[in-house]
């Protein structure tokens, strides 16, 4: 892939976060009918849906009611829950803290997980070692985070009692205690991809010139590993990982239900079983804003790991 | 006196699905310190792997199976590097590191092998990138290597290899990206560090009019084998194997223009296992059946060696300047 | 002619490419898996079928699994939910398929403001978590098939536009297409002899990747309630209706989360197989 | 810049990297556009944008023989391909001029059916010629067309070159950081420097009498050929030839 500079990178996201905001504004008018019927669903009765379509001023001109949408959003003001009848920004605010724990902890486990697999693999391609560190990850790809829950939940907290089948808070050390099963979900998840894109470009590195020629004048084992290896096998491997940060964010959405932990996904969840769509609505343009911003700032960690794209450069490979 | 590098009866493995071959087969080579020595043949001679064979940082998959390797009397490890040796490659682009600057690259191994403070590594750094003929290297030295020419980078690489003050340097085909101008700067430079530092080189290539600039001896690397050795003026002058004939008649001249060039027909085979008899033969325009029992390298009526039942033959060929068959 | 010379002739003679382990053990896997699913219905039960007399039996020779609450035999509803669950993973991800890799074609085939066009709107789609996209559909369109159906096309092609666009820009890079532009040919011939022959192996390997990843969330989405609805047997359904009874019959939702992760692993294990094979030939 | 090449002539343009030599032979190829000035063949103009037609009167030798072919193509497709889409060929005459292709460039008709990569470098470089030359070009440019390739191959596509401007009388556009090559194959040869021509003429008045500073300089970075002896004028074969 071309390496864009970071201003073109800026500008990129810039417009993605102004499209987001249209299409989770046009959401309810994207089904064909009347959008107040569609939310309430088809049990709903007529009185109730002229009232909601009042409330939410769906009568009026569609750019009137973005422009009010929008005013809206920016002063941080996302409507009110339909079922709770709180503002959403309190709601998603009071449940923030232990999804961005849990992303925090499913992140860390990732890398502390894929750096040693991927050396291991890398060190003999071809060998067992490397077809089993292959393979093994890839079972992960179809194993279903809300199965492998259940499956963690009833081994090593029903039969074992080593961790708590569900929930969160107390002390932040019973937090993470908490988070460890559902962080080895998420992170089992997408380890398959974080692995295979690491060790791949541990290999191309280590099978480089620079290595060799560094090798053969003397520089310690250790540091070629580290500055020439790693350093250079690192930047494909952020990029994955900034890639699927949406697909992490996802498989939290599952997991912080099938856990029980009060956070932004189990929210999320209750909200479209309840047909809230406020929430829905402000939740899915937060969180996407959230993934634009990871992916900008994998881009940028990337340009300050690569010295070639610093100056806006192409990449000479 | 031990020579600086000492080969002797090499072979390098490598073990694939339709049995092993072997990219280097038997060979022995001597480079004197202060001395240069050229190695030439076409690409797939094993010229690269003898080379990395010799730095110890043979590429996966392959292993130096019988043979020793000494420098300066001393056996080396052909597995790990020994520290005494530098090599310089092809490209130099992929052999610099692409996320180190230029300073770091050339201060590294003081630093972290010698243990050279900050300060001085750098200022280490900036003096070898001045012997290498850098100008404003206390500027370059901060810069990353996709910042520089071509030309540039490959003398960061010199001074690099350079840094952990090895007795021995091996080029691999170091010029063959370059222009012909920066070519003629990098061997200059080459000559002046053989003189001054008492470095030996060994250089690979496939370009036998440039080693005729540069070496004190040859050897004609065929299908994993040295197969002709000698004085640069000899070699040249009086090819001793039908395979150094045929290279140097391959090469375009500026003096005879529009003559047709002699190509050779065919390509270097795969060494599957052993094979008696002269590897070239098949490819040979003057082969004769008794190439069928060609033995290793002899010497000739001029006293340089070659592997050629008819080296006698040639020799006097191409002393008389006149057509043979 | 020696043995030397021999090798080296035999280095150009056109091989056979031998296939890997992991593919052929993929592929034996999915054939058992495939023969299970079409010969099941002739020796058990329907999976539909009620029998209240003989409700969570355990296994027995008769129903090699047992039976669910409502006396359904389980093998019959796991392979019944299996085969709805291919059928989906592969279809869903036909639309997507196409779509993604021509507008991928079209992006890096055009450059320019279509290529800039494209490459924002896949941002947008992808800044949606997968489920998250899924789920509001969900909300709208109600829970069922066709949900899974709309989201998968909507979300799926991202993928297929950014291998293909990759694919075609260094196809396009190489010496064969530009001798091709070069020799005076048509846009569209290029395009079809020449770049795309040379690409389409990649995207199809990664569809076999990828009707994993929507089997799994077909089957989380009706794990949820927003997917496949009972009485049709479906695996994640399966899963989630087996979970009450999960201290008295763990059979009962540890068969059909197996089955997935089997399916999964001979597909996951197809596709990586698949791709190492494309990257030797 | 200007430069001119003629019938059965073949024209070097030598100089080093970023002289401005392979963006001398898109713009003649017609793959880039030159920002002022014309290219013309045969005293026609040809437009920025060129059609079919105007294409085939400049067809272009790439450097890479591993990338210049479609590696999902044999050599017969390959070569077929042009003759029929320009209609070049009776439908049933493409086969017989297939082969007249490969014959002319010396590829063994036994692998017409052979796709590239069972084919050598060699044997590559030998098959983009022939399909540059199944359009019947007026002149051909080749970009480096001989650096990718060893010493022995290289011998062989430059006889290959010579013979067409002999034999067949093609004009040739012969770009190459080479020197001695240049001088052995080249009848008139430019020398760029920094985007511009800084000389220009004759191969054997430039470089015998070179008088741009730039020239001499780049003739004196040339080795110069060791041999004294005079090469074989054909190498006598008593065994049989192990490629044929």
């Amino acid at each position: 892939m071309a390496a864009p500079s970071a201003r073109r990178r800026l500008a990129r996201a810039l417009v993605a976060v102004a499209l987001v905001v249209v299409v989770t504004f046009l959401f309810i008018h994207i089904v064909p009918g009347d959008p107040a019927r569609a939310i309430l669903g088809p049990q709903a009765s007529p009185d109730a849906v002229s009232a909601l379509r009042d409330r939410l001023g769906l009568d009026r001109p569609l750019l009137a009611q973005f422009l009010d949408y929008l005013s809206h959003a920016v002063r941080g003001d996302l409507g009110t829950s339909v079922a709770e009848g709180v503002s959403v920004t309190s709601l998603m605010v009071g449940r923030a803290a232990p999804t961005v724990a849990l992303v925090l902890c499913s992140a860390i486990l990732t890398v502390v997980l894929t750096v040693p697999l991927a050396a291991l693999a890398a060190r003999r391609p071809g060998s067992l070692v490397d077809h089993a560190v292959r393979t093994v990850p890839l079972l992960g790809l179809g194993l279903p985070a809300f199965w492998f829950a259940l499956v963690l939940i009833q081994v090593f907290a029903v039969r074992l009692g080593w961790f708590p089948a569900g929930g969160y808070g107390g002390s932040p050390l019973q937090s993470l205690r908490a988070l460890v099963l559902p962080a080895l979900v998420t992170a089992v998840s997408i380890l398959p991809f974080t692995v295979q894109s690491l060790r791949v470009a541990m290999i191309e590195a280590a099978d480089a010139d620079f290595v060799a020629a560094a090798r053969a004048r003397g520089v310690p084992p250790w540091r070629v590993l580290r500055r020439y290896v790693f350093r250079n096998a690192a930047v494909p491997a952020v990029v994955v990982l900034g890639l699927n940060m949406g697909w992490l964010v996802g498989n939290t959405l599952i997991v912080e239900k099938v856990f029980a932990i009060p956070g932004v996904g189990a929210l999320l969840v209750d909200a479209t079983l309840s047909r809230d769509f406020p929430v829905v609505q402000g939740l899915a343009l937060v969180i996407a804003l959230l993934v634009i911003g990871t992916n900008l700032a994998t881009e940028l960690v990337r340009i300050g790991l690569d010295p070639r794209l610093r100056h806006g450069k192409e990449s000479l490979r | 006196m031990n020579p600086l590098l000492e080969v002797d009866g090499l072979s390098v493995a490598a073990p694939g699905r339709r049995g092993t071959t072997y990219p280097v087969r038997d060979v022995s080579l001597t480079v004197e310190g202060r001395g240069t020595v050229g190695v030439v043949g076409e690409s797939g001679c094993g010229k690269s792997t003898l080379l990395r064979a010799i730095a110890g940082v043979l590429p996966r998959g392959l292993r130096a199976v019988e043979g020793t390797v000494r420098v300066d009397g001393r056996e080396v490890d052909t597995r790990r590097p020994s520290g005494e040796v530098a090599m310089i490659f092809q490209d130099p682009m992929t052999g610099l590191n692409p996320v180190m600057t230029v300073g770091e690259h050339v201060a590294e191994v003081p630093r972290r092998r010698d243990g050279l403070g900050r300060r001085a590594a750098h200022d280490l750094a900036v003096h070898l990138l001045q012997e290498v003929g850098i100008e404003d290297a206390e500027h370059r030295v901060d810069a990353y290597p996709h910042e520089l020419s071509g030309g540039l980078r490959q003398r960061v690489l010199i001074a690099a290899a350079l840094s952990g003050s090895p007795r021995l340097l091996l080029c691999d085909e170091p010029t063959t990206a370059l222009d012909v101008t920066v070519q003629a700067r990098f061997v200059a430079l080459l000559g002046r560090l053989v003189e001054d530092r008492g470095l030996g080189v060994l250089y690979v290539t496939h370009d036998l009019p440039l080693l005729g600039t540069m070496c004190d001896r040859i050897d004609v690397m065929y299908a994993g084998q040295v197969v002709e050795r000698g004085s640069t003026r000899e070699v040249l002058q009086h090819p001793a194997h039908p395979y150094t004939e045929a290279l140097l008649a391959a090469a375009p001249r500026m003096d005879s223009r529009r003559a047709r060039l002699v190509s050779i027909p065919g390509r270097p085979p795969v060494l599957l296992a052993d094979t008696a008899g002269c590897r070239f033969a098949p490819r040979c325009p003057h082969a004769v059946d008794a190439c069928d029992a060609a033995g290793p390298l002899g010497p000739g009526t001029s006293g340089h060696e070659s592997a050629c039942v008819r080296r006698d033959e040639l020799e006097a060929r191409s002393e008389r300047g006149v057509a043979w068959r | 002619m020696s043995a030397a010379t021999l090798a080296a002739e035999g280095g150009s003679s056109r091989t056979a490419p031998r296939l890997n382990g992991t593919l052929v053990a993929a592929i034996a896997v999915l054939l058992v898996l495939l023969a299970a699913v079409l010969a099941g219905p002739r020796w058990l039960p329907s999976p539909t079928e009620q029998d209240l007399g003989n409700i969570l039996a355990p296994p027995s020779s008769v129903s090699p699994l047992g039976t669910d609450q409502l006396g359904r035999d389980v093998l019959a509803r796991v392979l019944a939910a299996i085969r709805l669950d291919l059928v989906v993973g592969v279809t869903a991800l036909l639309v997507p398929l196409v779509t993604g890799s021509l507008l991928g074609a079209l992006a890096a085939w055009r450059g320019g403001w279509v290529d800039e066009v494209v490459g924002v709107v896949a941002d947008v789609v992808q800044a949606f978590p997968y489920y998250l996209f899924i789920l509001v559909l969900a909300f709208f369109l109600g829970a069922g098939l066709s949900s899974i159906y709309v989201a998968v096309a909507a979300v799926a092609w991202v993928s297929y536009m950014r291998i293909v666009r990759a694919e075609v820009h260094s196809a396009m890079q190489q010496d064969y297409v530009q001798a091709a532009v070069g020799a005076g040919f048509s846009g569209s011939r290029v395009l079809l002899r020449h770049v795309l022959p040379n690409v389409f192996k990649q995207p199809l390997t990664y569809a076999v990747t990828d009707v994993v990843v929507v089997i799994v969330s077909t089957a989380t989405l009706s794990y949820l309630g927003v997917g496949v609805t009972p009485p049709t047997p479906e695996l994640g359904a399966l899963v989630s209706d087996g979970q009450q009874f999960v201290t008295v019959r763990p059979l009962l939702t540890v068969a059909p989360g197996l089955a997935v992760v089997l399916v999964g692993a001979a597909l996951a294990l197809l596709g990586n197989g698949l791709s190492r094979q494309v990257d030797e030939a | 810049m200007s430069l001119s090449v003629r019938q059965g002539e073949i024209v070097g343009v030598v100089g080093e990297s970023g002289s401005g030599k392979t963006s001398l032979a898109r713009c003649v190829a017609g793959y880039r556009t030159a920002t002022s000035g014309t290219v013309e063949i045969d005293g026609r103009v040809m437009t920025a944008r060129r059609g079919p037609l105007d294409r085939r009167r400049v067809q272009m030798v790439f450097q890479d023989p591993y990338a210049s072919l479609n590696p999902r193509m044999t050599v017969r497709q390959t070569l077929r391909e042009p003759v029929v889409v320009h209609g070049l060929r009776a439908a049933g005459r493409v086969g017989e001029r297939v082969e007249e292709l490969v014959d002319l460039v010396g590829l063994d008709r036994r692998y017409l059916d052979s796709r590239p990569r069972q084919l050598s470098g060699g044997q590559r470089q030998r098959a983009s010629i022939a399909r540059a030359l199944a359009l019947e070009p007026e002149v051909l440019v080749a970009d480096e067309p001989v650096s990718a390739l060893d010493v022995s191959v290289q011998a062989m596509v430059l006889n290959l070159l010579a013979d067409l401007r002999d034999r067949l009388g093609m004009s040739i556009l012969f770009i190459s950081h080479d020197i001695a090559v240049v001088s052995h194959l080249c009848d008139r040869v430019v020398v760029m420097s920094q985007g511009r021509v800084v000389e220009t003429g004759a191969v054997d008045d430039v470089f015998l009498r070179p008088e741009h500073p730039y020239t001499r300089q780049l003739l004196g970075a040339v080795p110069p050929h060791p041999w004294s002896g005079h090469p074989p004028a054909s190498p006598g074969t008593s065994r049989p030839d192990p490629s044929q």
